[in-house]
């Protein structure tokens, strides 16, 4: 088994989030990052004070896959996330050595 | 028509403007009259208590508890707009545009106290031009607004606190259409539309319903044509913001992703805490707008409160029968609709009245922007027009058939005598000539701003491009983040 | 008893209310009284300037002064719950529950503006009853309920807005009840009891209070049977809530996690904006208590004033001695506390009996929210026990120590000549009519609430299934989150 | 000089407290003359709607008008510190430092009022030393502060609500010192700086200012030395608490991490909802600064909106055009910039004077805070030096060449008249008395805040330990954190 | 050693917390996140619009472990964050290379 | 290739950054997370109710590297977020399987 993270621009969670539940990836789970990259940020002013934001807000995925389905699911995400302007992200693939689903307790790939 | 009066006052301001920039004398006591009668002195004594011509003695002097309520409204209407009605809307965007509602509230603020200051005031309040469709030049840049009354329209309030009471009238209005077309149109876009709205529609309109030589001012004006009544700002404020917001709203199109993006108000925590806002600053929008602190204002307290209770409540009652829950969203639209509903009726009809409109406040406007709005699927980002235009338009109807002399004898004496409106109180036709009033309403706001937009979009363009949209305009139009962790 | 005299008069609510529902004739301003002679036009005019009976001349007119103040005061009362306490309370619970504590606000002031426009202001001042207990039914639909000054409770001001004014005290009242059982009980529980609670405790005990035929109304009744005072709602709003609220949050019991999991306020900022809202709108309570813009108003602002910063600072004393650091819900807390304390006595006390309330009420409630509540292990969410109840009771106690004629005549006039209050506040012992008063206040409310509570947990179940609870009721109980980010 | 009379002063204090710690005797309202005649009887109530003089009849006693209008006002003034300063100054901070500010805001308005209370306002507004640089001691713990107006200083307001009102300008203005050392000292070490600075400061300078028998105090004192004018406060509060600040700000030195770190604002919302009310509640404290709710009042209402409007949107538009966005940061600071600069001037100067204020009130301003600060580098953490220093120095200045006559007629009568203000302000050279009475002003803040600022270093200490500022005051200096998600 | 990840009900951390210190293991790192699952969210109606919230609030725990104890673990996180009902969530269990306590700069299961 | 994992405290992240992107580290995805460890938190006290705080903001550095880099990144985090006082955080070294470029789709080290 696989852990794909992903790093996105966060208006197109909603279109991954879809693409993946229509290929039937039922789970994920997300949480709200910022991003260091060639993508340059915005310059704040405060009064006197210049401040440049060079970290700038994405949304990380994490799905937790079986290995067979590894290359559909990070296709599915690099197209749906996909705009072609920079800082549309990355994808980090990590072996997964176990996943417990709590409520049942099972193991392996029926857990996911 | 109101377009060429315009163009010739512009002319006298650009000739004013510099000799007038000097200072300009005030008078802030005028002397005592010439020794009025032991008499003469008491009647004016009782003038000031009975609101009413003061006569041979104490002309020229404010009456310090009709100034005292007056400032209070004036103040309580500014705090609607600044912070009441930025956090009310700024509350229902979403996080990355909050600041850009703010910015749109405060620039209005300025933008139109400066126009108000140099020629707004006297194009409403003036009349010298002797039109029933714009006022006069004898205010340009507030020169001979004093602290003396102008009995015009209030025997013991200061002028200058006059002309600040309707500023703050004249800047809500405006910040009113920000609702509609929140989240997508570019700062500037919005300044100039809203100098050119303001010219066109807000200063002709607020004569012709409350000057003193206005065209539909069928309290005040014994020559009006058409004999409509409008206590504080049904057709001025909300039904011309209101309808100039949908049509906005149309021209602009929808927010990027609407329909398929979650939109849900960042933080209904703000929205609540305008709503309260609101509704205390209302009391001086419509209670003030009796202009002194008598009997007139304390009937319009009273049914500006029962309005807005009554339709919080059974707007959250509606959602709780066919929803299942009462939303804090669903409590602040009834309050907001409430009051809205109310404002051109809150002097005119007593507290049985203002529970009925109360009650039509929250079904009627609930409809609208629930119902009508999946229908005809235009983005009225914030329902302005649901519950501005709707009720406005539906307040200033219910006007016309609830209004009572017994709340308001200027119903029936005075300019209402001679005009005929006190005969159409008394025998019922009035709600006609308020179908009149909102029409000219209605056309003037619809037309002009489909003009304007077009004007402003040729010049510079309404929308910001798609990415700035997408990142928020907080910090590519502000250059700031509403909240930093 | 109480319940007896309430059940006749739900009966005329019944009878009376369609013919009434027609609109009822209202009169703005009645005509001036047939000719009085220049002497008795002048000696009305002095009236006004002092709050007295106008006498011959002036007669059904409001005073402009007065009439500005009351409005103001009614407006910052209201400001008082939405959104001062909705804040207040709000930002104390955590961010799950925030918005379930806005919606119980703004329930309860929409509901409580219904039953108080049909029969509750005419049950609590009312007279037609001539019952010590009851008002009576002359004012049902606020029928009768005009411009014109109700001169059995205020010479000067309008009584529509004595009314409205009125209301707003019935609306924070329950209000208050929701901090003690935050975040744990159903809305539609809460809605049925407070219009159970409003009609069987408030009314009554209002009516006692401050009704012109009331029970224990000192100052104004010369037949009161106890000779109590309260001058703005010690008994009436805070220790009628405050002891409520403890007896509810008992039979429903504690928050699920209660003493295990962290619930610490989601927003000491949002509290603190409430504390300074509640502050600023407690003038209007206090002040606004002389029902005149006069010198018993100016004391009691001062008074007010003295109490509360007294209080709130000394509250944060003992934190930074006793804890360390002063914190800003001690600040916060101390300034509620001395405004609660305060408001019984405001209108009775100098300054520096401002400033020994001020000190005791830093103290007591401190303890009583630290020590007691530890002891008793009862969950009071937000400590409405601790701050209202406790805060409540001493105030009246201290009220019938500290209460001088010096500064309000009333004490030593008219009713209370009669009815002997003026010996007891000269001779000392009123002290003792003022906990006849407390024991009064505090049995009907216990007793009254554990007879509602059971009620309404037969009827519809006081408290959400567990699981939302642990979610949270505003996403299930309002359909909607606090905050989105 | 001014030292040593306060020593003296402390000498009664210590001997009057326990005496007078018991009940003091204070008068609602005094008897009616003694049979005046009808027309003294009309003439004393005319003297009430002009607020002037009530001469032989209705002494003693508060005109509802005035009254009414100085209760709002007082309580307009104490929403502007809690919670409209707090908000302002807590959404600049950043996240972990917001509640220390609202804690500094809530710790001084207890401690001020105590002080104020105690001797504070007896060394301000008595007379009873005789002396221009302090006042008296008749006044101490409020004794003889009656509900009767003190006519020294308003004819027809209860001296009690005088008391209060001036009470809140004690309290915000050294708040407004929080604003410059921000996120940096120690809260007991603020509350003991702020205690020595109004003893040393405060207290005598707004003696020689608006006490009766003051230094500089032009309109009312006859023989004031320097015939200097300062309507609401442009010495007293903004350049006394901004030079104050400057100079307590650089003996702190900057914040940890200050030019490295990004120190943005954690809430602009805030910020914002903290200007809206500080304009609101800035009527109180300009218009209120008539003592009345006269013609003079509602000149300076008119002023104060046309300068902050202007000042926000002229600093705005700035931006826009040199940074190429308008941001919210910029339209509070030029709105609060602009109140800032009118205040000395808001009663003495017209509709186009007021005009002319804001603008320069948004570009020095905007200079000082972003060109001076970068060049100076001090970290004057919230800018109150730049924008109450230098717009409070502006203000006096430009009051000494824009005052005029025809808006308030006491400039021109009077004490005026006696030590020759009338001379000054009809043939020009007000501005040099202007002059002397800034310098004073800043001298005695300057030297007084050096001093003060060692002996609090040296008893307790400045600063927090390193480790407590990095992680922020909240939790360490108050045990509570702003927001829990 | 390993990085167990788990996400949880947010109610169940201080559970958790405490059987996990109860056990000795005396370092965690949290995370709020949002869970997208078999477990249904709930619907939000803003006036007209209406929103699906499938994303629910879940803690994402992650706790790196020494291989002998990876197994005790996962039991105690399971045990103590199980309610049984759906949505309970997930552990992962990913490789570590190694760990450095940036205080002392030590490597390896020391630094845990 | 690694996912090198930093916890670190707050107010170090300004210097990490500088110290990698000197380093010419271009790319890092950062979050906030509350740590739990030998640090002791604080105690706030709310009327009556005291809590412990013992979860600290710490902030989470996720940065993905070549091999041949992983030495130098975490040497560079160690100096840049070292305070010497406990608290200090802990770097995590994951091996990593795949790393894509969103925008481009390139793969492995080019797409770092
Ligand atoms: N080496 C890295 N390790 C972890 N995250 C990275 C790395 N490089 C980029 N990212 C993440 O990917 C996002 C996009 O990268 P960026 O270089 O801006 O654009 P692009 O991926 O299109 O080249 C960054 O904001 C950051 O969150
Ligand atoms: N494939 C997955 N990858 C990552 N996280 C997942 C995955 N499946 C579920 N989750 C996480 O586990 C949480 C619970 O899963 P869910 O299917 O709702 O209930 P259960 O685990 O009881 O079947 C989800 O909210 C999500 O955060
Ligand atoms: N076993 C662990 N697994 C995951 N994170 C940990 C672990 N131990 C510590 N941490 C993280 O490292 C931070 C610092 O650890 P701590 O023990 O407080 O100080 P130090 O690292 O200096 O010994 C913790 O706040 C936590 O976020």
């Amino acid at each position: 088994m696989k852990l794909i993270v992903a790093i996105i621009k966060p208006f197109k969670l909603e279109e991954v989030k879809e693409a993946l539940s229509a290929a039937g990836i039922e789970g994920m789970t997300v949480s709200e990052v910022k991003g260091y990259g060639r993508q340059k940020g915005h310059t704040e002013i405060y009064r006197g004070s210049e401040y440049t934001v060079d970290f700038l807000p994405k949304v990380k995925i994490e799905i937790a896959v079986a290995d067979d389905l590894v290359a559909k699911v990070v296709d599915l995400v690099v197209k749906s996330a996909k705009t072609g302007k920079i800082g549309d992200g990355k994808i980090f693939v990590i072996p997964l050595e176990e996943v417990v689903r709590i409520r049942t307790e099972e193991r392996g790939e029926t857990a996911i | 028509m109101k377009t060429l009066s315009l163009k010739k006052l512009l002319g006298y301001v650009v000739l004013a403007a510099l000799p007038l920039l000097a200072a300009v004398p005030l008078c802030a006591q005028s002397p005592a009259a010439p020794a009025p009668s032991l008499n003469d002195r008491v009647a004016a004594l009782e003038a000031y208590v009975q609101n009413t011509d003061p006569g041979k003695a104490l002309t020229g002097v404010a009456g310090p508890g009709h100034n005292a309520w007056m400032m209070t409204s004036a103040a309580l209407v500014l705090f609607m707009t600044l912070p009441g009605l930025a956090l009310f809307y700024g509350g229902l965007v979403r996080r990355k545009n909050v600041l850009s509602v703010l910015a749109q509230c405060l620039g209005i603020s300025g933008l139109v106290t400066i126009l108000w200051w140099a020629f707004g005031y006297s194009m409403v309040f003036g009349t010298s031009a002797g039109s029933p469709f714009i006022g006069g030049s004898e205010f340009l840049f507030l020169h001979n607004v004093t602290s003396a009354p102008n009995t015009n329209y209030a025997y013991w309030v200061s002028h200058n606190v006059f002309a600040m009471y309707q500023l703050m009238f004249a800047i809500i209005t405006p910040a009113l259409i920000v609702g509609a077309i929140a989240e997508r149109m570019k700062f500037t876009a919005i300044m100039l539309f809203v100098t050119i709205w303001m010219v066109v529609v807000y200063f002709p309109l607020a004569h012709m319903v409350w000057g003193a030589t206005g065209f539909m001012n069928g309290v005040w004006n014994p020559d009006a044509a058409i004999r409509a009544i409008d206590f504080a700002g049904g057709t001025v404020v909300h039904m011309s913001s209101g309808w100039s917001a949908l049509v906005l709203a149309i021209i602009l199109g929808p927010r990027l992703g609407f329909g398929k993006e979650k939109m849900a108000p960042h933080s209904m925590v703000l929205c609540m805490v305008g709503t309260g806002m609101l509704w205390a600053g209302w009391y001086g929008f419509n209670a003030g707008s009796a202009l002194a602190a008598d009997g007139i204002a304390a009937n319009a307290f009273m049914t500006t409160t029962l309005a807005a209770a009554v339709a919080g409540f059974t707007w959250g009652l509606i959602e709780l029968t066919f929803r299942g829950h009462a939303s804090i969203l669903g409590f602040c639209s009834g309050i907001v609709a409430g009051l809205v509903v109310i404002t051109p009726a809150a002097g005119f009809v007593n507290a049985n009245g203002a529970v009925i409109i109360g009650l039509i406040a929250a079904v009627i406007p609930y409809l609208a922007v629930t119902r009508l709005k999946a229908i005809f699927k235009y983005d009225d980002a914030l329902d302005t027009f649901g519950v501005h235009a709707v009720g406005g338009t539906i307040g200033a109807l219910l006007t016309g058939i609830l209004a009572t002399g017994e709340v308001n004898s200027n119903l029936l004496n005075g300019a209402a005598q001679k005009n005929g409106l006190a005969k159409l109180v008394e025998h019922g036709g009035l709600w006609l000539e308020q179908l009149k009033a909102m029409g000219i309403t209605i056309t003037l706001s619809v037309v002009a701003t489909i003009v304007i937009a077009f004007i402003v979009k040729a010049l510079i363009g309404l929308r910001p491009v798609a990415e700035v949209e997408r990142q928020g305009l907080d910090i590519n139009e502000h250059g700031e983040e509403g909240y930093i962790d």
